[in-house]
């Protein structure tokens, strides 16, 4: 490795600031010993540096995780897979055997309420989506799983869905 | 050298050797103790005692002296330091007698009780003299602050397709207990009853009322949503008003108005 | 600069673990596409790497900026830890070489009563947590250090807290 003293302070400086830094305040830190700062900075915009991406846009100066090793961000994080919550196992469930459904038809089957961050965590998973609205007053949106939802289970179609022995659970009507 | 003065040098003013104490000196010689004890230790390590034998007269004396030159001086000392003081006066009392045997039918030492104290106390300074030992961060080395980088992909847990049916059997059978528990739990939907009961309500109050406490006795979802309606239309009818009374709404009934 | 994806791999690590990771996960995330990662890592504990050290010691490898860059602390306006008050000092040892230990505890060594102020300072600090609860009257709370703790005090684990020498503590006998 090649020995550039300004451009490790330029790193350092940037290690230590991984919110980002103004090239104004760089320049209020560099600009008397080192004015040739901006040439290094540019250069390292260019090539990088190591497993850093140096981004210089709108006056501001970040040094950032190169997006080739985001993978390593779930390595490093998901040493123990978060079990699946109950409340989000069970709204799945229901919009997996009754979509299209409304919130407060899944609030009934639960019997209890369903926070909207429920169904935001089943969005973020793209597992289910809204596939329509429902006629009647406040058109309460109306929920259904994806094609997403399919293939993370490895089912061709809803079809597929394991059929549910309700005899035991439900009293004939 | 005491652990006193190592664990926050450069801060604190050194403790003067002799007994001698610079005038104005010795409130803030008694800020750096963190109590009696501390005092106390301090004394017998100045001394050279031995925390097993402890020569208790000696330093009663010397620990008085330092509460009588505080009196002298008005400081205003914790009541700790009166109580070590009492404590150090017992002790001294029962050294004069022939000590009592204990249940194990040795002598007990008066002072064994504080002696323990006091090396409980030196043992805590030793382990923050050690604590100052190891470097720090931003003063000895210096640390990177994590990375920033682009959101991540969120990635779906691993769930079979085959705990869902087990999952939905659950429900159903909790839904039917539920309606079989509570055949009728018609909600009272009825918005002209629950105007009525918030105009009551706001009547009979002797002062402005805040949201919360117009609420009704069940407080799910849909009873307070049906309550704010009740409000709001009873606020279009200009039956109530709001006020704004220190920092927060206030619901008010308007006099003279009994055609809801 | 020299191409080398797995030494970029190693330090994309280091910097997104600013708080050291083992050579056990270090492994476990490396050892089976990398075999070689333990040269690697030699190679620049010893060289360094720009303005970047890297520490391994105890099982525990982290990336610091090499102590030359301390200054630019406060040109930065970055927070510079201070001296700490006797009474945080030693409440601090008694929990880092007891615990996990109860207030009363705490207070039992120290002779005095602990103020709620010292553990939430110790607390703001992200220094010390509360561990669990210990059985019996009260369910009195557990106080243990966190990994910030071991980070500021550039300890690899507490098995690597200093000894305390008692022979200066008490008066020879």
């Amino acid at each position: 490795m090649s020995e550039d003293p300004l451009r490790d302070l330029l790193l350092a400086i940037l290690l230590l600031r991984t919110e980002g830094i103004s090239e104004k305040d760089l320049d209020a830190l560099l600009g008397n010993d080192h004015p040739q700062w901006r040439e290094v900075l540019v250069q390292l915009v260019e090539t990088g540096w190591g497993p850093l991406q140096l981004i210089a846009q709108g006056g501001q100066v970040q040094a950032r995780l190169h997006p080739r090793y985001l993978y390593l961000l779930q390595e490093l994080q998901l040493e123990k897979p978060r079990p699946l919550r109950k409340v989000l196992l069970e709204t799945l469930a229901i919009i997996a055997y009754h979509q299209p459904i409304t919130r407060p038809e899944i609030e009934d089957w639960r019997g209890v309420a369903v926070g909207s961050g429920i169904l935001q965590q089943l969005q973020d998973f793209d597992w289910i989506e809204i596939k329509g609205h429902r006629d009647g007053p406040g058109r309460p949106a109306l929920w259904g799983t994806t094609t997403e939802f399919l293939r993370h289970f490895g089912l061709s179609s809803l079809a597929e869905m394991p059929a549910v022995n309700l005899e035991n659970a439900l009293p004939e009507s | 050298m005491p652990a006193d003065q190592g664990v926050a040098s450069g801060e604190v003013m050194p403790i003067p050797e002799g007994l001698y104490i610079p005038p104005d000196a010795l409130e803030v010689i008694l800020d750096q103790f963190s109590g009696p004890l501390d005092l106390l230790l301090w004394l017998i390590r100045r001394n050279r005692m031995d925390i097993r034998d402890i020569p208790v007269a000696e330093v009663t004396r010397q620990y008085l002296s330092y509460l009588e030159e505080a009196r002298r001086r008005q400081l205003e000392l914790a009541a700790d330091y009166l109580l070590m003081a009492a404590w150090l006066a017992e002790i001294k009392a029962r050294m004069l007698l022939p000590l009592p045997p204990s249940e194990e039918g040795e002598a007990e030492d008066p002072r064994a009780e504080l002696a323990l104290r006091l090396a409980k106390l030196a043992q805590v300074q030793a382990e923050a003299e050690a604590l100052t030992t190891l470097p720090r961060a931003g003063l000895d080395f210096l640390l990177p602050t994590a990375l920033a980088h682009d959101p991540v992909p969120l990635v779906p847990p691993v769930l079979a397709v085959s705990r869902l049916p087990e999952l939905l059997r659950q429900i159903a059978q909790r839904h039917r207990h539920r309606q079989a528990r509570a055949p009728a739990p018609h909600f009272a939907f009825d918005l002209r009853q629950r105007i009525l009961e918030v105009l009551q309500c706001c009547r009979s109050a002797i002062r402005p009322l805040h949201f919360h406490e117009i609420l009704p006795r069940q407080r799910d979802r849909l009873q307070v949503g049906l309550n704010l309606l009740a409000i709001l239309e009873l606020l279009r009818q200009q039956a109530l008003c709001l006020l704004w009374q220190d920092e927060v709404w206030l619901l008010s009934a308007v006099a003279g108005d009994e055609n809801v």
